[in-house]
């Protein structure tokens, strides 16, 4: 292992520190907590709070979508690890205005339980509380009895959408519906060409040859569903195409938004790349994007990868909250 | 019945298991997780260690709460609400009843609650649902412990991070049963019985 | 070589095309060239233009700079190879608007004698065409009698200033003058844990092992001024800080803008624990920065590594230009 | 006397010679370059030949014109325009003389004038130079050629990318100083002589 830090340990309060104090301007952090929140106070006023987070290791995500127009709180778990429920709870604290507070939480155990928790605590203070479970990656099958798909990097066109609206003066019911309605049309399908290393792990998650690739992996180096020798770029957009359409059912008469997210370790270089052949791709399905992003959203620590979300605009509001302006770090 | 006595002991018992086999449950944590189950663990026992070295003549009550204070704060992830949320039902039911059987009985059905595990889903439920029904019958003992640790080894994941790998799970223990069996395994070792 | 291509002759194009196609609001491709301009175009109204490029394998560096409030256009040459002047040229002429344009050059042989020879043609055009050659990398000694330090990621502070001043109206004559004035005051210094592949190359510009880094790396993989063993960032950062103290007497009473630079594949994670040591060591002089900024902006394709540069804010008028609102896809 | 002829000869094998040679000549440009010089050429190259295709019936001038303008808006890079240079400056003379010794002395110029760096400085001025020398004592051979090439690799370089190398440019011979000297070689292969 081969990183800029100095101790794993400190890795998650260093980082915390070291993004607060680069950007003022936009962040706090929350006395005693790894939560960062807005420093502009007055952008949350009379407004529903929106609070997300989870493990650490998905930098920007989450705390560098706070801001406004976007999140008023982030709060940083361990690497790869559910932060817990006291710090979500302070963070809730910290952003009620009065109106509640909506939490964005990614579909895995940790996050659900240590977030649902929190939400216990934040009820015995009169706060109201609802929350979305974002659960966009169809890389897993979904079932009742089982945890179902994980949230990727749909999580952040969930941040994008609630914390629009959030601005704009929605209710936490309206939030709660906008954020329910929109989940089902976010799907994301992931491909990587080598595995996280946690710093306090010391090795990659998994190990691919040198020539190997990995369909439908998570963002914390969960195994996807196929290994291969690695192809093209246009091959691997076929595949996720392929698979993300069975999903959504392409069709030329609605609206999409494509977010490409590099997963840490990726060059622009090759996201641009992709992208171009996404859009070629797109374009056989007489479908041009409504709204496109290309970059590092959700990242998987240094797993070198990329992940591919689409994301259907059956309201039109949709796509004037993505493009609704926002002073972040991240988006 | 559990005293504030062996209620410590046992957690110092539990530390050092945890602190010698960090490696091993993160290991366990790699091909069917994310890795840290020890990392989480450690960072867990560790803030048991403090809260209880705060506590002055704390009473069970208070012991069994700040224990899961420690562990709900300092885990994270999946396995800290649940070791947490035992921790915090035994201490609820303490003051009625200090037998381990029933303090164990409510533990594993608040684990059950958090989380929405049955038994077969292969996760640390594996552990202390079988355990808890030994202590009627009286057959409590590393020995079952160990079985029960096992039996996850065959079985396929439909909770936790190891779901997402459905039949690629089978072949590997679960590393939350694992960490379950040292805390049953030192709860003997502390001098616990039924 | 694991890159997510398709072939390595056709990384450019792709890529371009795949950019400006993911950006249509803010970029379009000058046809017949790789060189990208902006789509706003009343935004280039009475202005002069301003026009950067270079080797590609530097993204978002040079096209995602180009948007209103900062470059008009930038030229894209073959991965780390300067773009040929007839492209240079036609990028002049796609921008000019009566105003003169104005071209930022890194220091490179290959950069300024083609950027130079596309100013000899618009001469004949009777475009009025300034120039800076930013050589803001203090790795490599100056000297009349060499080609001089190189331009690294001090450059995009030079696209910001440019930028922003000419958006406010600026005269030609005026923006040269900004920018011989700012150029003495940045100075950059990097430090790389793996060197970049070239798509066409294969294989990494030279080769560290398992626990070396190299301090003084270009961003085209030139070796550096010292290999030695992995460091904690803190003592990292000591080194490149005590160095760039050297060249500008770091100073308590003056003011500093301070920009870390990831190389392509090193995580935000280690960005920000690199920017919370940088903050702990001017603070030690008694420096915090008053503007900070930390990401991947003049990238070295999938170098690990980073750069730090400080830029001394001699002018009042320098501060309000770095925090002049753009419409880019990176800054 | 350079001719149409003799200069689509040359420019031919000087193809087949860069073709042949991409891979050594990046390879030379790793250790103090950045490792693209075979590729920049064979761009180069591959310009020209297809620049010289659309030609019909071309005189010396449009000949050496077509070249420069393939070099210059093919190869990029620092040896692009230094090439293309060299070339249009034998185009703006030819008219005048086809005596090589001439023409190439121009081009010397153009090349030291685009790029600034003298003799001594590692660059392929370290071919030219010698080269159009030995016309005037009629020693112009390949053997002189090889020994202009091999003449950079004790030199330390002092313009283009290996100067950022200082001391440690020493020891490697120079990029563009070898793709000159395939220039030059394929121009006597060619049949061209002082
Ligand atoms: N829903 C659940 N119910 C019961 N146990 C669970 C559940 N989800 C996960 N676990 C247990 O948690 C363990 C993993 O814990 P840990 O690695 O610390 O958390 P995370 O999965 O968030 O990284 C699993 O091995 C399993 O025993
Ligand atoms: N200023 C200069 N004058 C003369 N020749 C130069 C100069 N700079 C570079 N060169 C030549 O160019 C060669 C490198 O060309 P190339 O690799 O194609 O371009 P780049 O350095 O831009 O990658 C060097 O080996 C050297 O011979
Ligand atoms: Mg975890
Ligand atoms: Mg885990
Ligand atoms: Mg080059
Ligand atoms: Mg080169």
């Amino acid at each position: 292992m081969k990183k800029i830090i100095n101790s794993p340990q400190d890795v998650v309060p260093e980082m915390v520190d070291g993004l607060v104090r680069s950007y003022p301007e936009y962040l706090e952090r929350i006395p005693d907590t790894e939560a960062v929140v807005r420093s502009d106070k007055a952008s949350m006023k009379g407004k529903v709070g929106i609070v997300s987070g989870g493990g650490s290791g998905h930098e920007p995500a989450h705390a560098g979508f706070v801001g406004k127009g976007m999140l008023s709180a982030a709060v940083c778990g361990q690497v790869f690890t559910s932060p817990t429920p006291d710090q979500i709870y302070k963070a809730i604290q910290a952003v009620d205005q009065g109106k509640g507070v909506f939490l964005v939480i990614k579909n895995y155990s940790g996050d659900v339980m240590n977030f649902e928790m929190a939400k216990d605590m934040a009820d015995v203070d009169g706060i109201k509380v609802k929350s979305i479970i974002v659960d966009d990656d169809i890389a897993v099958e979904n079932s009742l009895y089982t945890q179902g798909k994980r949230g990727v990097a749909g999580t952040v066109i969930m941040h994008k959408l609630v914390g629009a609206a959030a601005d704009q003066g929605a209710s936490l019911d309206e939030l709660e519906e906008l954020a329910k309605n929109a989940l089902p049309h976010i799907s994301t399908l992931a491909v990587a060409l080598s595995a996280a290393t946690v710093p306090e792990v010391g090795k990659p998650g998994f190990e691919l040859a040198d020539d190997e690739i990995e369909y439908g992996v998570g963002i914390h180096s969960e195994p996807g569903y196929r290994r291969e020798k690695i192809k093209t770029s246009k091959k691997l957009v076929g595949e996720l195409i392929t698979k993300l359409d069975e999903q959504q059912h392409l069709d030329p008469e609605k609206q999409y938004a494509v977010l490409v997210n590099g997963m840490g370790a990726t060059p622009l270089m090759e996201q641009y790349i992709f992208s171009h052949d996404v859009l070629d791709k797109l374009a056989e399905k007489k479908i041009k994007p409504a709204f496109m992003k290309v970059g590092n959203y959700m990242t998987s620590i240094d797993m070198a990868g990329i992940s591919l979300t689409i994301f259907e605009l059956t309201d039109k509001k949709w796509l004037e909250y993505l493009n609704y302006s926002v002073e972040t770090v991240g988006w | 019945m559990l005293t504030v006595e062996l209620t410590k002991k046992w957690m110092e018992l539990f530390y050092d298991e945890i602190d010698k086999n960090k490696a091993y449950l993160s290991e366990l944590d790699t091909p069917i997780g994310d890795g840290d189950h020890g990392n989480n663990m450690k960072r867990g026992v560790t803030g048991v260690k403090e809260g209880l070295a705060k506590l002055k003549e704390p009473d069970l009550k208070a012991t069994l709460q700040a224990i899961a204070m420690a562990l709900i704060s300092k885990v994270g992830g999946a396995s800290g609400p649940l070791y947490g949320t035992a921790f915090l039902e035994m201490a609820k039911k303490c003051n009625e009843t200090q037998k381990p059987e029933e303090l164990f009985t409510v533990a594993l059905e608040g684990i059950k609650k958090r989380g929405g595990a049955k038994e077969g889903d292969k996760t640390m439920v594996d552990v202390w649902a079988p355990i808890v029904k030994t202590f009627s019958d009286g057959s409590f003992s590393k020995e079952e412990i160990k079985k029960a640790v096992e039996s996850t080894k065959d079985m396929e994941a439909r909770k936790g991070r190891a779901s997402y790998l459905g039949e690629r799970s089978i072949g590997h223990l679960d590393p939350g049963a694992m960490s379950s069996g040292y805390l049953f395994e030192t709860f003997i070792d502390a001098g616990g019985t039924k």
